[in-house]
């Protein structure tokens, strides 16, 4: 048992695969000296410049690339350095990775991880603060991963690197050093697509993911001292969803409040919702709330803007309170 | 000899891919008359299932010679459940084949360097000494991911050659609305890459082009950029009408530069084929292809119930 | 009054708005002659190479040069020749059209229309066929509209381009040619973000939008003859929502059928039942159906695979009919 | 003598704001020490409120230069509501301004090149004899929209000026690893495009050699990529430790070539400027800096009440 922050935990899931496989390599802006956030410190000297090395400022070709070595038979971990910064590399995920091994009848699985920070309270402003999630989500043929606590992002980057098929594999920035907590040596392997409840309750469920968990597992345990029974389930995998498990948190409180940092529209609560809404309908005490961010562009820099925008325990509090009372 | 039997063959599947769009038996056809001495050429520089390919929409001749059969290209085309690329669930001309090493293509323009250029890489960390080919138009050289794959490529000096089909066209585009350089090849310099333009149908000399950029390759010396000037010498793909955008005149001179023409009058000259010799390869060709065609007719169309499959991988 | 494909709708709203507004531009692959789809055909001939033109086969460039028209004074319009190919124009219209005006606390609006053809039956095959609307409805800052008849794609053309902010104007090109109407010569101006009843009933609300509409309205005539009677509602912008006509449709049936032609999973379905699961819930009869094609790539390209991805009026009207049986 | 007070000012500025976040008052801070004869020379041969400008996130010498104010800069770097560039919405250094033609400025690099010869097309139709000119560094150049907006305006034949200020550094990547190449200016030719190199810290010839370019534009003859040689003196932001990946030895050589004490020598040899002077000049430009920053400080924060507003521009 070693206690980690999630960016040691990462850093811990790497070496461990690159030392376990050879065929697994690192690449992505600034990796070499270990990156803004240094999580890929020390990989150059254990491992050598062919295996970890800095790509050109261009993430369209250097996810290309990543996507071709995967081809090639590498196990790539492409690291894009905030996630704003992947959107020009839409194109090839979209087009390429997530459609090569469905359009070629499964000859050509891409074995491909993308990590990559996402998320606000550190003042990123527009361009260093979004979540993402949702609009890969979407996509068919890809993997979305969003761990939560250390344990599980050393767990589930270990299994996104196994996986044959291309993972996005995003890390809050905020959980980078703020969340710490005991990783277990002999950590058992994590399934990609398996939630998991982090509280158990009767009242109102409350499911979310990354980040927002801890913010929700403040809020139930704030709930928790009004005599309101939360059950909270974190999701850790957005893509594909965890169907069972959040249809039995509904059917379990008939009440629901959904969790993301991410703006409101076209989030992955939208979805959530309505698979609920299909699904288990008939145990519904009440209707779904989500709180998630606003529909804007993204936090402002000024933390007065950056406050404004992020959902927090209070806020899940107040909407769960309000359900129960429904 | 077998070069030329193989431009031929190329030619005829694209003929008869047409016409069996214009019988209304193929919704849609794509292919490269006029190219294949561009395509044969500098594929049969390859060594199939160790080179890595990334052939475009018009490479018939590039995928015939890598090693993929006629029969192959009659499935495709009538999309049917056994042909090799997408099994029925890509337009026809997007190829795949995990033996021959070529990755399932997409119609995305572009895309395909920055893909090649890793396929080179992974190649060279593991201590092949094999290639990676990536084929694309002179259009296709607009793309932002043209620039970042070659300039990725050249960087890492990979064994990566980027071969241009430049036709004059993209679409109804003439060249001029691409780009203000008359050679693409111009464009190499900026990655600090070697550009060489080459005769499209000169056969031999694009092999022997080719040749020495895959050697380099293989010797450690980094990509190159082989630009072809060549011309199609049908619309874009049956979807286009190429009178709205250049003159009968202009396809009448490249006819007349013919590549397969031309390399059978080489030939004939140098006493290696015969005129009859000739035309008993071009009527086997077109049986051939015509064999192969009613084989393709009577196989299996996809089965709307495999839809789902294959959109993960297997088991990890 | 005129009879018109949508394909002629869309060409008149370009010309009428050349002719009215010199500003107007309109630019993309193959233009010149016309386009793929003969949309542009004329607009050289009557307007002139400065207005009308040919790009390089590029994307992102010429997405982010009508960004800058825009911003320059123009009100560009850009064609994308098959909505698959915006995904290298992503970060273009994300990271800029969609947050320059807010990032700017309103400075630089971005006046620009990007038409794209989607959707499939037209033997596309994967990179012909996408339907991609929900990745942008999901932008805060982009409005996104789908036009079903030729009255609307027209009028909606016209309210796009005279609009300040960047709209995303998505042409199902089955609907073309085989949508043919008729067309006021004094067409009402159109607003975005409002929807239509096409149809009113009480039993079921049917909900879609682009080709989807036709496939509703004829499931609804089909059980109109059960005696299941149908409200239809066009969306017709799917970012912003109509909020308040969908929670009518909701509230006025308690059953709801939501119909679209994309994919599943994280398509505009998941957010118009989250909205309803959310603001109508106490009038629900039912669980919200969602009718939409399945989680993969596109459709195939063979006939067979096409029409087993493509939703229809069978589907809707099986769906519907269950529903209310609830 | 008003463009070396023009370096002083954005050299006092960058430096102020090292300082500011260092005491904890500003949580991030970008700025352009080293690059200011680059900035002042190119901004000076613009037209302010005429020229359009996309200035990267270096370019505090280049918004100087084009009217922005010191106490526009000051209230930037404490992200108050009365900050001309986003109200206190984007992280400082990202530039906008209505009345100085100043799109406003995403971080997101590369993406303001095709923007910008958009702006100089809108021009151009207009029948405006305006220029845009756009900044990058030498790692911008790797992006996809580098390829696409150069070439875009070459074949517009656009008004555009592309000045890359290369610093030798991508954050922590040298230039080696961006390309083989040691001149970006190279690149230009790949879109028949007119590349110039010049000593960046040299403000005059930068000054003449922009101006050349402008000219050149105004008379419509299309673009122009001027890569400038310089250094940034500082790490590449607040959030950087630049001795991870660069000697001393090398800052202290740069810092020897300073663009400012260079520029002060040639005015002193030229008897322009005495050494009384300049330290006088120096210590009021720490005064106005000190100055603006005081009533910066109490100016306005944004109201959180406001963070919905301008999502959509004002009615059609
Ligand atoms: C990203 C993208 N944009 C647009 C298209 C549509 N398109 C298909 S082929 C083509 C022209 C390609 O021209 P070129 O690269 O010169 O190749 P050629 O067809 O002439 O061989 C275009 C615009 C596409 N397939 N992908
Ligand atoms: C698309 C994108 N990818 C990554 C980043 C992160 N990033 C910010 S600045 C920078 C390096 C830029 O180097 P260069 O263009 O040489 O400019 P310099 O900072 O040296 O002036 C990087 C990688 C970004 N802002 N945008
Ligand atoms: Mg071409
Ligand atoms: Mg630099």
């Amino acid at each position: 048992m070693t206690t980690m922050t999630v960016a040691e935990a990462i850093g811990s899931a790497l070496r461990e695969a690159m030392q376990a496989d050879d065929r697994v390599i690192v690449l992505g802006e600034d990796v070499e000296v270990g990156g803004v956030f240094r999580v890929t410190q020390g990989l150059l000297d254990e491992f050598g410049p062919q295996r970890v090395f800095d790509t050109p400022l261009a993430e369209s070709g250097f996810v290309g690339a990543g996507i071709g070595a995967a081809l090639g038979g590498l196990r790539p971990v492409v690291e894009i350095q905030f996630v704003d910064f992947i959107l020009p590399a839409v194109n090839q995920l979209i087009s390429e990775a997530a459609k090569m091994c469905w359009r070629s009848a499964g000859a050509w699985p891409v074995p491909l991880v993308v990590r990559a920070p996402y998320g606000g309270g550190v003042h990123g402003g527009l361009s260093h603060s979004q979540s993402l999630e949702a609009l890969f989500a979407h996509v068919p043929g890809l993997k979305v991963v969003m761990p939560a606590t250390p344990a599980d992002a050393k767990a589930l980057l270990l299994a996104a690197i196994a996986d044959p098929d291309p993972v996005i594999f995003l890390e809050h920035k905020r959980t980078y050093r703020f969340i710490r907590d005991e990783v277990p040596d002999d950590l058992p392997p994590a399934r990609i697509g398996e939630a998991t409840l982090r509280r158990d309750g009767d009242d109102v469920a409350i499911i979310s993911y990354g980040l927002m968990l801890h913010e929700s597992l403040a809020a139930a345990e704030q709930l928790a001292e009004d005599g309101i029974d939360c059950r909270v389930l974190d999701l850790r995998t957005v893509a594909p969803l965890d169907r069972e498990a959040i249809l039995d948190a509904a059917r379990g409180t008939g009440k629901v409040v959904i969790v993301h940092e991410d703006h409101l529209t076209g989030g992955i609560g939208g979805e959530v919702a309505a698979l609920i809404a299909e699904g288990a309908f008939a145990h519904l005490d009440g209707p779904i709330v989500r709180v998630a961010g606003p529909d804007v562009p993204a936090m402002g820099y000024h933390h007065a803007l950056e406050e404004a925008f992020m959902p927090n325990a209070a806020r899940i509090a107040a909407a769960a309170r309000e359900l129960a009372a429904y | 000899m077998e070069l030329w039997h193989l431009m031929l063959l190329a030619r005829k599947v694209g003929e008869r891919w047409f016409t069996l769009n214009r019988q209304g038996r193929a919704p849609f056809v794509i292919s490269g008359q006029g190219h294949e001495a561009t395509q044969v050429g500098t594929a049969a520089a390859l060594t199939p299932g160790k080179d890595w390919v990334m052939p475009y929409y018009r490479d018939i001749g590039v995928v015939l010679t890598m090693g993929m059969t006629v029969d192959d290209l009659m499935l495709d085309v009538f999309a049917k459940a056994t042909n090799p690329n997408s099994a029925g669930r890509q337009m026809p001309a997007h190829w795949s084949s995990k033996e021959l090493r070529i990755p399932s293509q997409s119609s995305v323009v572009g895309t395909q360097v920055p893909i090649a250029a890793g396929l080179a890489w992974a190649a060279k960390l593991r201590g092949e000494d094999s290639v990676a080919a990536v084929y694309i138009g002179e259009g296709g050289t607009s793309q932002g991911d043209f620039h970042e794959g070659l300039n990725f490529a050249a960087v890492q000096r990979l064994p990566l050659i980027v071969v241009v089909e430049n036709n004059g066209y993209a679409i109804t585009e003439a060249q001029e609305k691409e780009m203000v350089i008359r050679d693409v090849a111009d464009r190499a310099a900026g990655y600090g890459v070697n550009g060489v333009v080459v005769d499209g149908n000169d056969l031999l000399l694009v092999y022997r082009t080719m040749q020495q950029a895959v050697q380099e390759a293989r010797m450690g010396g980094g990509p190159t950029l082989i630009e072809a000037k060549t011309y199609r010498t049908t619309p874009h793909s049956s979807d286009d009408d190429d009178r709205r955008y250049r003159t009968r005149e202009e396809l009448e001179l490249w006819i007349q530069r013919d590549p397969i023409d031309r390399f059978r009058r080489n030939l004939l000259d140098d006493g290696i084929l015969s005129d009859e010799h000739a035309d008993q390869l071009s009527t086997e060709a077109d049986e051939e292809v015509r064999a192969a065609e009613a084989r393709a007719a009577a196989a299996p169309d996809p089965d709307p119930a495999t839809l789902l499959d294959h959109l993960f991988g297997g088991a990890p």
